[in-house]
């Protein structure tokens, strides 16, 4: 019986505009199916990668720039996509790499999301002078770029942080300031659709109904503005990835000896005009190409979903 | 009106305020200048006489109200690096910031007006899918790797355009410009580009989704209706009605470009206060890193006010209202 | 000429068709009418009964994916349904005029009225500037607008509601086109002003002999200004013929169920009926005539075959029983 | 492929030609030089400026050798050992025209030993500095000083009534509030004078056509455009481009691709500097290992196990790309006191290494940070991260903290690192440069570069004996001695002494100055 219903389900949202959208995009569908394989690979990184190129201990500095394809002359060792020139397989340390910028990413986003929409909700439902405080306070945060945010934080942090928790803090410190210049986005959207949503007529009864305000925005309020949320969302991760990489290139993003995908592409940069390519090409492919299948995603999304975004 | 300006004039200098407190307090985590400013053969006496000839030793409070003092007299204090008034420095370097943000403004804004209402207006045709397409390229690679493939293909392997640097260029004055010479314009193209992509990127994608937003508008169906012909109907009345939103956006990307200039200006050698900061930050220069965030402060609040004052120029409704009760 | 007056507009076996995921789907079929000139023709029928398409499709101006699927409409006897897209926005403001439902956002907010104008009189019309300046000025004057001269330059915004379907209109005739097409001019104004416009309507009409394709839900502005009304339901013409006839003595079932449902003032007696059931979705028509779900009257054969087409020179209705004639 | 060539050959000749005709060098670095002041920064890309404007007394050529230059001969004075006596150059002319006499060189002298001078240390023996005639100058040092002319290659000479014309008296410090002239303007006595200077942007210096060496050296450039580009990439891009003709600091990686360009070529030559770890071995506990109570690297047979961990070879390979000597000693092979035996590359044997891992008990390893500067030297984070990889094979792991130098090297002053890299180059061409700023115990005059809590008093009486000791052979004994405790102890352990590479067009003649130092009045043009 719950088997039954539960495959009804399924077959009800394939059935949906939503699905039916999505089967007739191939944009979408390849899209997603990319962004999946990268995220994939990234969560069993240790299944997939043949190297574990965080273990300073199984490097052989040896192995520095081997090419693609080609044995070692030293070592006679064999890489896919080469070694970078601390002798690291390169095809590891992307999908190691991919792991770090996808949880900088998704915690950014989450980050940024939850606050964004909290404050969102709160300017929207209770309104007065909290709410235009909080407005206020997206205001500033708009006008201040968010790559100046990022350093900002990064700045105060590493003040604040014992000197033994640095290379963990750095990843922290990345999700807050990313996160930090992302909530804006969430906070308007769901600020807008709160104050459309709460003079409906259903909201005025549960509220005369004694439903308690908080219950009101989780319950009536919150699944009409997930729409929305989820588009920004989308788009707000390819952003999220792009400027943690950006970061990196200034030196106050990820730690060297656990890069990612942005640390990579600032060390192979280096070895752009030396004809070690394969140490910028391939992870720079792999960023262009989860940043393009998200970004690619999340317009479809909007389509479909057709927010009147800002 | 005069009430709204006076208002957000008032929270912006709040807003100033609580930056520089940031800012500051910051100064204190990116390491110290004495080391950098003494040599190899310093010895602990001198560095403990240079830090309180610098005042590092009073507590941080203090610095930053002693830091306040001289920025309301517009004494920023002493380049650690240059031994120079930092407002000298800054003065010297701003004009090159600004030409350079304010041709990527122009680039990303034309470009992107251009593109956005081409794409918005052959909403299915292919070549309005690519563009879509390859603009989203653009937004998603870092900019300084953007920055160093266009070195490498037009300095390096094509040899068109410099590299480096913002050729010969003319003192007006009170403006030191690369506009007027040809190597000049040359070096600006490439750093131009780099910088002004993402933005041209944001500004045609929200061009394009307004509008689609006002093509839907009755008043367009309307004009229509009337017979008008389709460049006066897309230029003449939607594009008008879409510029609103896209003078917000593109108000704040002004504010990001010249952030971002930091970026380019360290891949081109662009001798820009971006450069300045990255510097800045590398020697722990700290009169002008808070001189330089004060300046991106100031100008990002003012940016906004413009802004806020072109929706009065743009809007008739807005104009009405101003006798009213504003905002 | 002849006593009927020439024909304006005819549309022959008109239809429209959408495709969607769920096939293709018509929601105009089989249209066929004729407006003579100085003539106001009504067309009721509840949302989505297609009125308004059938007004966009005469005017050219369907939304895509909806697009034109057989018949013929001529105007002034040329063919216009098969012109190009520059050739019919030529004939758009200049042979038919439109007026929308919501003045309040059928004019660019953005534009002074007077522009808005002038721009549509030198699309049209071979003037210079200060004589479309003239004109617009007497256009406004023609249709009330007090103090017109002085109100050329204010916004859409400084004006009623009343006020801007007035501009609205004035906009419309310009151009003096042969034909207006009226999609619900009067819904969204005010009960005391919408006699106010009707009134304006049917006097620019009768002054220069123009048509009018009247669209509207409201048959007591049908009563009260149309010479013919034709109603449809779900896509198809139910019933045509002059307002008296159709008012006193409907023909169709559905006719009769829409009278018995109308407060009009000559049977302010009558006690209000209503119709069973709702329209139909386009997408889930019934086979058969599309009305037998609702119909009081129907038969077998009116679950099987769809509704006889209507003779425009014999029948008025299109149904198997009606008048008992088509049995 | 062959177009792309053709295309980049055709471009070089152009930009060769145009060079070739103006006579004009357009060098490029990574850094700018901090200021024109002579005596406010003694750091290597503000000297490389200043040499080409302004001139000591005596200057080192391009070889690292000592030769005359405002000094024509020197010596000590026979009648005082405390005393040397200098002969300056006569008819020697400043930029402005003024005349330059031992007055300037009196003036100078006293500038640069005020406390806001950067090089009073060099000076800080000095007690009297005086004229002796119009052409002839003496300083009296408190003890004898046997190599005090090394101290003075990059003392440069100010034109007196310039500086006091100009309000630059007082060496350029950062307290006034009022920019310094000096920082801006440079009035000297050398081959080049400034045309115009926009910090971080560029420097144009043309000739000075009434140098006094005008015959003497080549001289064939004729006009300088220096532009300090920071980014690795862009600098060589604009080498490979023909927007440059001369740069300094080629990434290693670049070499290959630099020296293959037709019209473009590499020199290298050993630089002096030699790039080293530094441990804490003084502390009984450290803070940032997982060690509790204890110091591992206090115990001789941890530190002598790292040395034997790290492999030289492979730094010199991979990272380095050649472009590096492995070092056994942290002393560069110009200085007074190396050896080859000292400078032996120790053996890479990690079975040994992890036997003294084991007998020190430490056989299961510990962790421990390692600061690292990530823009001071060449490759060091590069190199740091090797190292990462080599102490993990006998067991230590590392957390690696790469920093700015500014953030790095306030942490070796407030003893805040147990584990550290270190760079240090000899101005002075002696071991007692070295032993001054990192051997001897750390206190306020010396040993302020020691974080490694190294302390042992009887070296320190000896180190500083060697300042006064006049009997060379005696001296050397000493600083052999010296040097033997400090290899026997381990108190660092030495990495490789970095080469300088310099890119430039195939057009330009030089040799690589050592110091890293170009002297354009010694380069030649290939016609």
């Amino acid at each position: 019986m719950r088997g039954f219903s539960f495959t009804n389900t399924i077959s009800r949202a394939w059935k949906s505009d939503f699905m039916w959208s999505f089967r007739r995009t191939p944009v979408a569908i390849v899209s997603f199916f990319v962004a999946m394989i990268l995220i994939l690979g990234a969560v069993f990184a240790p299944l997939f990668a043949p190297y574990n190129p965080f273990d300073p201990a199984t490097l052989n500095l040896m192995n520095g720039f081997s090419q693609p394809m080609v044995p070692n002359q030293f070592t006679g060792d064999s890489f896919w996509l080469g070694a970078d020139d601390q002798g690291r397989d390169v095809f590891s340390t992307i999908l190691y790499g991919l792991r770090i910028s996808l949880f900088v990413g998704f915690a950014a986003v989450a980050f940024a999301m939850v606050l964004g929409v909290t404050l969102g909700l709160v300017a929207g439902y209770v309104g007065g002078w909290i709410g235009a405080l909080i407005m206020r306070i997206a205001d500033v945060q708009l006008t201040f770029p968010g790559i100046l945010v990022a350093m900002l934080v990064f700045g105060i942090a590493k003040g604040f942080t014992p000197i033994e928790q640095r290379d963990e803090m750095a990843i922290w410190v990345l999700v807050i300031a990313i996160g930090l210049s992302e909530w804006v986005q969430f906070a308007r959207v769901v600020r807008g659709a709160t104050m459309v949503e709460k003079n409906k007529e259903y909201v005025q009864a549960a509220h005369l109904n004694g439903r308690r305000p908080i219950s009101i925005m989780v319950r009536h309020i919150l699944p009409n503005v997930l729409g929305p949320v989820l588009v920004i969302a989308t788009i707000s991760l390819a952003l999220a990835i792009i400027a943690e990489a950006t970061l990196s290139f200034l030196g106050v993003g990820a730690p060297p000896t656990q890069p990612s995908l942005g640390t990579l592409i600032r060390i192979g940069q280096g070895f752009m005009f030396s004809g070690e390519w394969w140490i910028l090409l391939f992870p720079a492919v792999t960023l262009l190409t989860l940043a393009l299948s998200v970004n690619l995603l999340g317009d479809w999304l909007r389509d479909v979903l057709n927010p009147k975004l800002r | 009106m005069l009430a709204f300006t006076i208002r957000r004039a008032f929270q912006s200098l709040i807003v100033l305020l609580v930056v520089g407190l940031v800012a500051f307090s910051m100064f204190n985590f990116v390491g110290d200048p004495v080391d950098n400013m003494l040599g190899q053969e310093r010895t602990g006496a001198d560095i403990e006489r240079l830090r309180t000839q610098l005042g590092l030793d009073q507590p941080f409070p203090v610095q930053y109200y002693r830091f306040l003092e001289g920025a309301v007299q517009g004494n920023f204090g002493i380049s650690y690096r240059q031994g120079r008034p930092v407002s000298d420095v800054i003065s010297e370097r701003i004009a090159a910031t600004l030409e350079l943000a304010m041709v990527s403004a122009i680039l990303a804004i034309v470009f992107g007006v251009a593109l956005g209402v081409f794409t918005a207006i052959r909403r299915n045709g292919w070549a309005a899918n690519i563009i879509m397409s390859l603009s989203l390229i653009g937004v998603s690679l870092p900019t300084f790797l953007i920055g160093i493939l266009l070195i490498y293909l037009f300095a390096v392997e094509l040899g068109w355009l410099p590299s480096f640097g913002r050729g010969e260029t003319v003192d007006l004055g009170w403006w030191r410009t690369g506009l007027l010479t040809e190597s000049g314009r040359k070096a600006i193209i490439l750093p131009a580009i780099t910088l002004g992509l993402y933005q041209m990127t944001l500004i045609m994608r929200l061009v394009r989704s307004e509008m689609l937003e006002v093509l839907r508008q009755d008043y367009i169906r309307f004009a229509r209706a009337r017979g008008l012909k389709d460049r006066s109907v897309y230029f003449r009345h939607a594009l008008k009605n879409t510029l609103v939103p896209v003078i917000t956006v593109t108000g704040m990307q002004l504010g990001s470009i010249i952030a971002f200039a930091i970026i380019t200006e360290t891949v081109f050698q662009w001798p820009g206060v971006g450069l300045l900061f990255i510097n800045a930050i590398r020697f722990v220069d700290i009169p002008v890193m808070a001189a330089y965030l004060m300046l991106i402060s100031v100008m990002f609040v003012s940016i906004n006010l413009v802004v806020d004052l072109l929706y009065f120029a743009i809007d008739p409704r807005l104009r009405a209202d101003r006798s009213g009760s504003g905002k | 000429m002849n006593n009927m007056g020439e024909i304006v507009l005819s549309v022959r076996d008109f239809g429209v068709e959408i495709p969607t995921r769920q096939g293709i789907l018509r929601p105009v079929d089989g249209l066929s009418l004729d407006i003579a000139r100085g003539k106001i023709l009504g067309v009721v029928g509840e949302s989505g009964a297609g009125k308004s398409m059938t007004g966009n499709a005469v005017i050219g101006l369907l939304d895509p994916p909806a697009h034109v699927a057989g018949g013929e409409i001529w105007l002034n006897g040329k063919r216009i349904d098969n012109l190009n897209r520059e050739r019919m926005r030529k004939i758009r403001g200049k042979e038919i005029g439109m007026v929308f439902q919501d003045p309040l956002t059928s004019l660019n907010p953005l534009l002074p009225i007077g522009d808005q104008l002038v721009e549509t009189i030198m699309e049209h019309l071979p003037v210079d500037k200060k004589q479309a300046m003239e004109k617009a000025v007497a256009a406004l004057d023609e249709v009330g607008i007090p103090a017109a001269a002085q109100r050329i330059g204010s916004y859409p915004h400084e004006f009623s509601g009343g006020m801007r379907q007035r501009v609205v209109i004035a906009l419309a005739l310009c151009a003096e086109p042969s034909l207006v097409i009226a999609d619900e001019p009067t819904t969204a104004l005010d009960v005391s002003v919408q006699a106010q416009i009707i009134s304006l309507l049917k006097r620019m009409c009768k002054e220069r002999g123009t048509a009018i394709m009247l669209i509207t839900h409201d048959m007591g502005v049908i009563a009260e200004t149309a010479d013919e009304v034709a109603v449809m339901y779900a896509g198809r013409m139910v019933e045509l013929g002059p307002v008296r006839d159709v008012l006193t003595s409907p023909t169709h079932p559905y006719t009769q169920g829409l009278m018995a449902s109308t407060p009009l003032a000559a049977k302010g007696n009558k006690r209000l009926n209503q119709i069973e059931g709702a329209m139909p979705r386009l997408d889930n028509l019934p086979q058969g005539c599309a009305f037998h779900p609702r119909c009081s009257i129907a038969k077998d054969k009116c679950k099987i075959n769809p509704a006889p087409g209507m003779d425009l020179n014999e029948g008025r209705a299109a149904c198997w029983f009606a008048d008992g004639t088509k049995q | 492929m062959k177009m792309k060539t053709m295309l980049l050959a055709t471009l070089i000749l152009a930009g060769m030609s145009t060079f070739a005709s103006a006579q004009t060098l357009r060098w490029a670095r990574a850094g700018d030089a901090l200021t024109l002041d002579p005596h406010a920064q003694n750091e290597g890309p503000t000297t490389a400026l200043i040499h080409q404007i302004m001139e000591p007394l005596i200057i080192r050529d391009m070889t690292g050798a000592p030769v005359p230059a405002l000094a024509t001969e020197w010596g000590p004075s026979e009648e005082d050992p405390n005393v040397w006596w200098f002969k300056l150059r006569e008819g020697v002319k400043f930029h402005d025209g003024a005349e330059f006499d031992s007055e300037d060189v009196v003036f100078s002298f006293e500038r640069a030993m005020t406390p806001d001078s950067d090089y009073k240390e060099l000076l800080s023996s000095v007690t009297e500095v005086r004229a002796n005639g119009k052409y002839g100058f003496e300083i009296v040092t408190d003890g004898p000083n046997p190599i005090m002319p090394s101290n003075l290659t990059n003392l440069f000479i100010m034109d007196k009534d310039w500086a006091e014309a100009n309000g630059a008296v007082k060496v350029q410090d950062y307290e006034g509030g009022e920019d310094t002239f000096a920082s801006r303007n440079a009035n000297g006595t050398g081959p080049y004078s400034l045309v115009s200077r926009e910090t971080d942007a560029q420097t144009v210096l043309t000739i000075n056509e009434d140098y006094w060496g005008m015959d003497e050296f080549p001289m064939q450039v004729k006009e300088i455009i220096y532009t300090p580009i920071q980014n690795q990439a862009t600098r060589v891009a604009a080498l490979l481009s023909g927007e440059v003709d001369f740069i300094q600091d080629v990434p290693v990686q670049d070499l290959a691709r630099v020296n293959d360009t037709d019209g473009l070529q590499v020199i290298t030559a050993e630089q002096n500097r030699v790039i080293f770890f530094g441990m804490n071995q003084g502390d009984a506990d450290l803070t940032t290992d997982n060690v509790e109570g204890a110091n591992p690297l206090a115990d001789l047979r941890v530190r002598q196990a790292i040395n034997m961990s790290i492999n030289r070879e492979a730094i010199q390979q991979v990272v380095m790309r050649g472009q590096s000597i492995p070092a056994g000693v942290i002393m560069p092979p110009f200085v007074n006191g190396w050896t080859a035996e000292l400078d032996a590359v120790p053996a890479n044997d990690i079975d040994a290494a992890k036997a003294l891992m084991s007998e020190a008990g430490y056989g299961d390893g510990f962790s421990i940070r390692l600061n690292c500067p990530n823009d001071r030297y060449i490759n060091d984070e590069a190199i740091c991260q090797a190292a990462v990889g080599m102490l993990a094979q006998i067991g230590i792991t590392i957390q690696l903290e790469a920093l700015p130098k500014a953030q790095h090297f306030p942490l070796l002053g407030n003893l805040e690192t147990d584990f550290y890299m270190l760079g240090w180059g000899v101005p002075t061409y002696d071991s007692e440069y070295i032993f001054n700023f990192l051997v001897h115990t750390k206190g306020e005059k010396f040993g302020s570069w020691n974080a490694t809590r190294f302390s042992d008093p009887e070296l320190d009486v000896k180190i500083q004996a060697l300042a006064s000791e006049t009997d060379l052979e005696k001296r050397n004994q000493m600083i052999a001695e010296i040097w033997a405790v400090v290899q026997a102890e381990q108190v660092y352990i030495p990495i490789h002494h970095q080469v300088l590479n310099w890119g430039m067009s195939d057009s330009v003649g030089t040799i690589v100055d050592p110091e890293d130092t170009p002297k354009f009045k010694y380069f030649e043009f290939a016609s």
